[in-house]
């Protein structure tokens, strides 16, 4: 059918249909950083609504979505993903920078190609991509770490916890956390603890490190990964404060067991809805947005709003939305 | 068994577990731990400040407090604040702090062993599987998959209230079963299209991971049954949580059994000694590679089951890179990739030395930077000590 | 058993096997009578390990039936052989150096106790019983990888004697040994002939693989001939006169020195007549190779001998006693030896095979499956790989071949020495026994080798090749080639040697030369009790 | 070269390329491409609507405009919006759309094999290892640790202006030995502690990744002369980016060479078919080994050199798990891990067999989360295919 569809303007050129009637097709690629993390499944899920939504809205077009996400974080692949869709003909592409140097001659090689691309989530600012849609990664660490200082009273040692320590974005939240507990006097930073990507390897390590260095009264977690699981923090929330990213729904439990007191969220759907619907203004309606960096506010998740934050993951879930 | 322990192989790497052990101790000094003292029921609790005079508690500033005094039934309890207590309102308890070794701390030696179990249960089996000069790198996602599947079942067929008697053996159960599918399918390819292993399971390790991801479209899957999680798996036994432990124990010592013991065991040693003399003297090759490939994907799913019960969730990572741990823990245990050699006991110790070192890096504050240059230098320099022993001992 | 299938206890009808495209049986049919002890003799690659091991079930035929005993066998089946009690004694070691010697002894069926456990003291008990019939000092719980190739062709044997009759398994009623005196010494081969003799007194059928004359004629009662898969005849060895077997079994006459030790006592000088080696030293010359006290921990201690242009040095022994290790040592393969060594007066380093090629040392091993040949290489590359540096364009990085200089070697080697293969890039695999041993003497003679190392020149290559073999040998040497042979077989070793120096233990025990150089003399030697090494 | 290309081994896989190649352009059918329509200077543009009235570009809306009009010296032409071209204002340029085959359009074709060059360059030294009987899983840490340190050293000793005589070299030297660096460490250690080169590797793989971190604190270096990037390395020729694969070639082409035609590459063969046989014909077995494993190091060297120019960046995460993708693709490319077999083009055609499969699934619009399984099948399906065939043709 896609193809059929991609065929369409050549077609209606030859039946010399008039030009709003035109059933027009839009392809667009949405690279993510990488299938295995969660949050991009909720991006995946705004972009194919997004696609629906303007499909059904503007009568006689159709958008598509050619959804391309390296397996794990690797740069070069979505590299080679920008380059291969607009070879394929795609009329956009949005990304998530893996790493900004590294895109930014594949993104520049797809504008000069008349593929418009816009980011989310992490920018590639020096690249030629026309709009960028999210939350700076440094600013969701200083969020983190202001979230955790006000619940720590101001006072305390902090551990923080990465994962892939050669991973940008991670280094980025992880440089935001420093930065704002530099500003904290009461705040000393132990040290940045790194494990491998998966819950059970998280929660081992923030217990050893609880255990054997009792006086940490604050967790600042730069990702969701420990509470992908039941009870990761036992042995923690009964001696610190945990604040995390991530707000997916098992993290959530975990605020409303009040064993995390905060959950500093990026607007994941919103990664994948809005960068469409940018594309789609660029291509159909020519429109440029007002201004090229549309920041998103973070959503903050404590125990009083947490109930109806939970409600988002009704839609935004992959399983539940297909 | 004891004889076993004592002989060469394993030897040599109690001898290193328990040097590292010392030197954690002797230079990872002391730390300050909080312990609780419940206050008793209808007890009266008072501070009071420096000068002594008692108000109800909350009135003066923590600042200003010197210390509580409680009156049970009885003659009344002080806990100055000056000596480390601290009161806990909301607990309706008192902290006081005690001084500890930070190694040799119960808490954390039973930690320790719990982090390596998961990896020790898995490394079990593939030791089997290094004995016939075979390798499985597919390990991991069978550990995932199963813990995913796991973890379906579970969701479906309990709920809240089910009791331990159903969901324990359901999740082990099922657990066990999918890995030990995946491990068969596995042999079965090895041994049926006569493809090395290697090449198998780096195909089959990729597959599996996929299947997770479209199975659960990338989001974990948790809520057990309590008596799945707190009430066996993570069962607290005097402030631990070692069942996982135990599993580790039990399997080192069915497979030490196993391998040690029964004929097939032994035919698995015969087999990766030299196979055309395996075939010659009737030994069922073919049939034994397939068993020896499933028995890893049973316990990769026996340890996904631990997992799932220990942290109520499984989610599509689980045991990523996993492979490459359990096959570390298996040299490092003493087994031999030209095959022929190892040690299941060995490596459940193996599984121990590589956590004893991420331990050490905490424990000695060493910079967490660091982390991967001192874990790949330590498992190398494990192998070589470990080997340098059996190179002068007459090898087995 | 009753008379009537006395003559026919064991018989192979019309049993063909082919190998993609080699026909390693075509149609052979042969009988083998209880009690008798039979010979299959034929050149390498006429198909007696694949008769051997298609009786013992270890190949299916593609057509063909065999019966024991009146009772058809299922082919191809390991176990209904082994229940039938037919037991094999392989040619290439076939066992597990990271096993006990009693778990190698019990493969097959080791004994069980409770939940599939070994039974391991009865296995023990069954192992001793069995392997110290042949070798009392053997210790069957120790790993197998730590005993000599000699004794571990022993175990081999011993596994093959169980009877696991009371136990409801099956005694042995027939055993095929394949060549198995290759890797033992003159000692061990006697006993194993008698232990072969009062097994078939007690009714079992020997089917018995070799390729020393010698045993065939002190041994055997009959002898059937296979060339080239098809069989020849069945002959009784009383009366039966060597040059008619050999004639049989290579299809045109040779003579060969062990014939003639039947006839003559085993003395040097005529053994040479006959097979055509020129007996006077005319032709020997000055010391080419000098080596002094070569000691090696626990193998070798104080060993000194010299070789002179022209002349061979035999090496006699028993197995264990330091043969291989010697020449090891002189080629610089013992990183751990000492002494000292001096090639045309010009010392070599100890421990540096590539300073000892250079200089013209060459060395034929004494396992050509592991020490010899490289089997994903052609036999082209397999001749020249020890000269293909010295021929190359070193200056050109990873030194670039001279391919036409390589190939011209090659070609004038083959054609020299013979080696028969298809194409000059054909895979060792798809040559006979003999002509690998061709092959690899053929890739150290040559004018760049002064001195060559033979260490059991012609282990398990058939009597025609062997002549062969000794004549290229002789050949060489009345060029100028000195040469230091090793070999268990007393006739060849009497027979190609000027001299002959015994070990034992690791120590010289004496040099016989001329009328000296007997079997007796040299067993003495070798027998003769030494400190331990 | 010819003569070997026609040998069994490597046309088997050539077949299996046609085939796959004939089957996505078969089955892929065409896409909408655009072309870059230029506007000469100083010609004038108007867009009208449907009704034909012209007005300066920008005045009516996007889905008012019926197309556009350009008047420059003679005739205008006209360019309709519904025969699908678009006129891009920044670029002040249109673009027009053709229908082309998805597969096999020369853009997608370069692309394919460029993709699979960085893979394929290391897969020749790869080769060599596994001929050896040997593994290395560094590689992809190499090549991550060779690309930053290069990309430290043309930052330190360039600037936008640096000529491509001065930085090309600089890149390729720097990132080279860094790579035969660490390549030749894994081989001493090897040979001299005579340990197994999976956990020599597995260690050096994480300790190597460690050192990335601690040199770049996890940022990524870039910013190099244009005349290493678009320069050089990503030169455009005829509209693709073909530098990556010229380097693939040539390093297949010296890699057969090498491995078949001087001493060093037959004695590799020797070894690996038969290590004690090597001994007794007195090759340098130790000597060699060093050598085979700072050859693979610098060519995973040379690879991220090209990365770094094709790309214009480093980042720490490069080659990640990189290690497995080139053992894949030198045993597609026919080499056994047993040692003694193997083909350096075998290598690269493996590792555009690997990026064919990865194409196909987006020619043929596969959702992407079927990825990890395909991959996973189709890797053993094509050595099973390879083996099947060597297995019935003379090995070699
Ligand atoms: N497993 C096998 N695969 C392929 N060819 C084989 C196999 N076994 C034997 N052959 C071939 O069959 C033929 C007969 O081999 P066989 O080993 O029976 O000869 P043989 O008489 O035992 O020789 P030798 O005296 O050297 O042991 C030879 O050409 C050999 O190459
Ligand atoms: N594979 C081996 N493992 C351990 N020891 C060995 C091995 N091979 C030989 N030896 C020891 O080395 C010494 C001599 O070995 P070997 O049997 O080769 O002597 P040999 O005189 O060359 O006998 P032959 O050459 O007839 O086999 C003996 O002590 C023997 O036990
Ligand atoms: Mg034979
Ligand atoms: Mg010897």
């Amino acid at each position: 059918g896609e193809q059929e569809a991609s065929k369409a303007p050549a077609k209606s050129g030859e039946e010399g249909a008039t030009p709003a009637a035109a059933a027009q097709t839009y392809t667009f690629g949405v690279i993510a950083k990488a299938e295995q993390n969660p949050v991009f499944q909720a991006a995946r899920v705004g972009a194919e609504a997004a696609a629906k939504k303007l499909s059904e809205e503007n009568e006689g077009v159709t958008v598509t979505i050619n959804w391309r996400t390296p397996a794990t974080e690797d740069a070069q692949k979505q590299a080679e993903f920008v380059e291969l869709l607009t070879s394929q003909g795609v009329d956009g592409i949005a990304i998530s920078c893996t790493d900004a140097n590294l895109l930014k001659s594949s993104i520049d090689a797809a504008a000069a190609g008349n593929v418009p691309v816009v980011t989310f989530d992490s920018d590639a600012p020096e690249s030629a991509r026309f709009a960028y849609y999210g939350v700076d990664d440094k600013a969701a660490g200083v969020k983190v770490m202001q979230e955790l200082a006000q619940q720590m009273g101001g006072s305390g040692v902090v551990a923080i916890l990465s994962g892939n320590p050669n991973s940008a974005n991670l280094s980025a939240r992880v440089d935001g956390v420093r930065e704002e507990a530099a500003r904290q006097d009461g705040i000393e930073v132990r040290d940045v603890f790194y494990a491998p990507e998966t819950a059970a390897d998280m929660a081992a390590k923030m217990q050893q490190v609880q255990t054997s260095n009792p006086d940490i009264t604050g967790w600042a977690l730069v990702g969701g990964w420990p509470l992908y699981t039941d009870n990761a923090l036992d042995g923690i929330y009964e001696n610190a404060k945990v604040v995390s990213m991530d707000p997916l729904p098992l993290p959530l439990e975990y605020v409303k067991a009040g064993q995390v007191q905060v959950l500093v969220g990026q607007p994941y759907y919103g990664w994948g809805y809005e960068s469409v619907m940018l594309l789609f203004d660029k291509v159909h309606n020519g429109k440029d947005p007002a201004s090229v960096m549309n920041y998103a506010q973070f959503d903050i998740v404590n125990s009083d709003n947490v109930d109806e934050y939970a409600a988002n993951w009704e839609v935004w879930d992959p399983k539940g939305a297909k | 068994m004891l004889r076993r322990l004592a002989s060469a192989q394993e030897a040599g790497l109690v001898l290193v577990i328990l040097i590292m052990g010392t030197l954690l101790t002797v230079m990872g000094g002391t730390k300050q731990k909080q312990f609780r003292i419940a206050i008793p029921e209808g007890a009266s609790i008072v501070e009071y400040d420096a000068s002594g005079s008692e108000t109800p508690p909350g009135t003066i500033s923590l600042q200003q407090i010197a210390g509580w005094r409680v009156t049970g039934d009885g003659s009344p309890t002080t806990y100055a604040r000056d000596e480390g207590y601290s009161y806990n309102a909301t607990q309706r308890a008192f902290f006081g702090r005690k001084t500890v070794s930070k190694f040799l701390d119960r808490e954390n030696l039973v930690l320790v062993a719990k982090d390596a179990s998961f990896i020790a249960i898995m490394a079990v089996g593939m030791t089997a599987v290094i004995v016939l000069a075979g390798i499985d790198l597919s390990v991991g996602s069978i550990y995932g998959l199963s813990a995913l599947i796991g973890a379906m079942a579970l969701q479906k067929f309990t709920n809240a209230e089910t009791g331990l008697l159903l969901s324990v053996p359901l999740g082990i159960g099922i657990c066990s079963l999918v890995g030990l599918a995946c491990g068969a399918v596995n042999g079965v390819m090895i041994v049926g299209l006569r493809v090395h292993p290697f090449v198998i399971t780096l195909g089959t390790m990729a597959a599996y991971r996929g299947l997770i991801f479209v199975i659960s479209g990338g989001q974990s899957v948790g809520n057990f049954p309590e008596s799945f999680t707190s009430g066996f798996f993570k069962a607290e036994i005097a402030g631990t949580y070692p069942v996982p432990v135990i599993f580790m124990l039990v399997v080192g010592a069915i497979g030490m059994f196993v391998l040690s013991k029964t004929v097939v065991g032994r035919q698995v040693y015969a087999i990766g000694g030299n196979e055309t003399a395996a075939k010659y003297a009737g030994i069922p090759v073919g049939k034994d590679k397939v068993i020896v490939y499933a028995m890893l994907g049973l316990l990769a799913g026996l340890s996904a089951a631990v997992y799932l019960g220990y942290l109520g969730a499984a989610e599509p990572n689980a045991g990523m890179t996993y492979e490459l741990k359990v096959i570390a823990a298996t040299v490092i245990g003493g087994a031999s990739l030209m095959g022929g050699r190892g040690s299941a006991i060995g490596a459940v110790l193996g599984a121990i030395v590589i956590q004893l070192i991420d331990n050490g890096m905490i424990i000695l504050e060493i910079d967490q930077s660091f982390n991967q240059i001192v874990m790949g230098v330590a498992i190398i320099i494990a192998v070589v000590i470990d080997q340098a022993k059996t190179r002068f001992a007459p090898k087995g | 058993m009753t008379d009537a299938n006395h003559n026919e206890f064991l018989r192979v009808e019309g049993v063909s096997k082919r190998f993609g495209i080699t026909q390693a049986l075509s149609d052979v049919t042969v009988s083998f009578r209880a009690g008798e002890v039979h010979a299959l003799m034929g050149e390498n690659g006429a198909g007696k390990s694949t008769l051997g091991k298609a009786i013992a079930g270890l190949h299916k035929p593609d057509t063909g039936t065999i019966t024991l005993d009146g009772q058809p066998l299922k082919l191809g089946s390991i176990d209904d052989a082994f229940a039938a009690g037919v037991r094999i004694v392989h040619q290439e070691l076939a066992q597990c150096p990271n096993l006990s010697v009693a778990e190698n002894l019990c493969l097959h069926d080791m004994p069980r106790g409770r939940f599939g456990t070994v039974n391991f003291e009865e296995m023990a008990r069954r192992a001793a019983e069995l392997v110290h019939r042949l070798d009392p000092t053997i210790n069957v719980s120790k790993p197998l990888g730590g005993l000599s190739p000699g004794k571990r062709q022993i175990c081999q044997i011993a596994a093959s004697l169980e009877d696991g009759a009371h136990r409801g398994g099956s005694s042995p009623r027939v055993i095929v040994f394949d060549e198995p005196t290759s890797s033992l010494s003159i000692a061990e081969a006697d006993r194993l002939g008698e232990i072969v003799r009062e097994l078939a007194s007690q009714g079992l059928t020997i089917i018995y693989v070799s390729h020393r004359m010698g045993e065939i004629f002190s041994c055997c009662d009959r002898v059937s001939v296979l060339r080239d898969g098809k069989f020849v005849a069945t002959n009784d060895v009383k009366g039966l006169d060597e040059a008619t077997l050999v004639e049989q079994m290579i299809g045109r006459r040779v003579v060969t020195p062990t014939g003639k030790m039947q006839t003559s006592g085993g003395e040097a000088g005529a053994l040479r007549e006959v097979s055509g080696i020129s007996g006077e030293h005319a032709h020997i010359g000055g010391i080419v190779l000098r080596a002094t006290s070569i000691s090696s921990p626990g193998k070798l201690r104080g060993v000194s001998l010299e070789v002179r242009r022209g002349e061979i040095l035999g090496i006699g022994g028993l197995v264990g006693g330091g043969r291989s290790e010697l020449l090891a040592a002189i080629f610089g393969l013992d990183p751990k030896a000492s002494g000292s060594i001096e090639l045309e007066g010009q010392s070599l380093p100890l421990g540096d095979v590539r300073a000892s090629i250079r200089s013209g040392l060459g060395l034929v091993p004494e396992d050509r499956r592991h020490e010899g040949l490289f089997f994903q290489l052609g036999v082209d590359e397999n001749i020249i790989a020890p000269r293909m540096p010295l021929l190359a364009n070193r200056g050109f990085p990873f030194g670039l071949r001279h391919e036409g200089e390589e190939n011209r070697v090659v070609a004038e080697k083959i054609r020299t020495f013979q080696v028969k293969a298809a194409r000059t890039s054909s895979k060792p695999s798809e040559l006979s026994g003999g002509n690998q041993q061709k092959l690899l003497i053929a890739r150290w003679m040559g004018k760049e080798t002064k001195v060559l190392l033979l260490d059991e020149p012609t282990r398990g290559i058939d009597v025609g090749t062997k002549v062969e073999v000794y004549k290229l040998i002789r050949e060489a040497v009345e060029k100028g080639l000195a040469v230091v042979l090793v070999s268990s077989e007393m006739p060849e070793l009497l027979a190609l040697s000027d001299r002959i120096m015994v070990l034992a233990d690791g120590v010289c025990t004496g040099t016989l030369e001329g009328d000296d150089m007997t079997q007796i003399n040299i067993l003495t030697l070798a027998t003769r009790e030494v400190g331990a090494a």
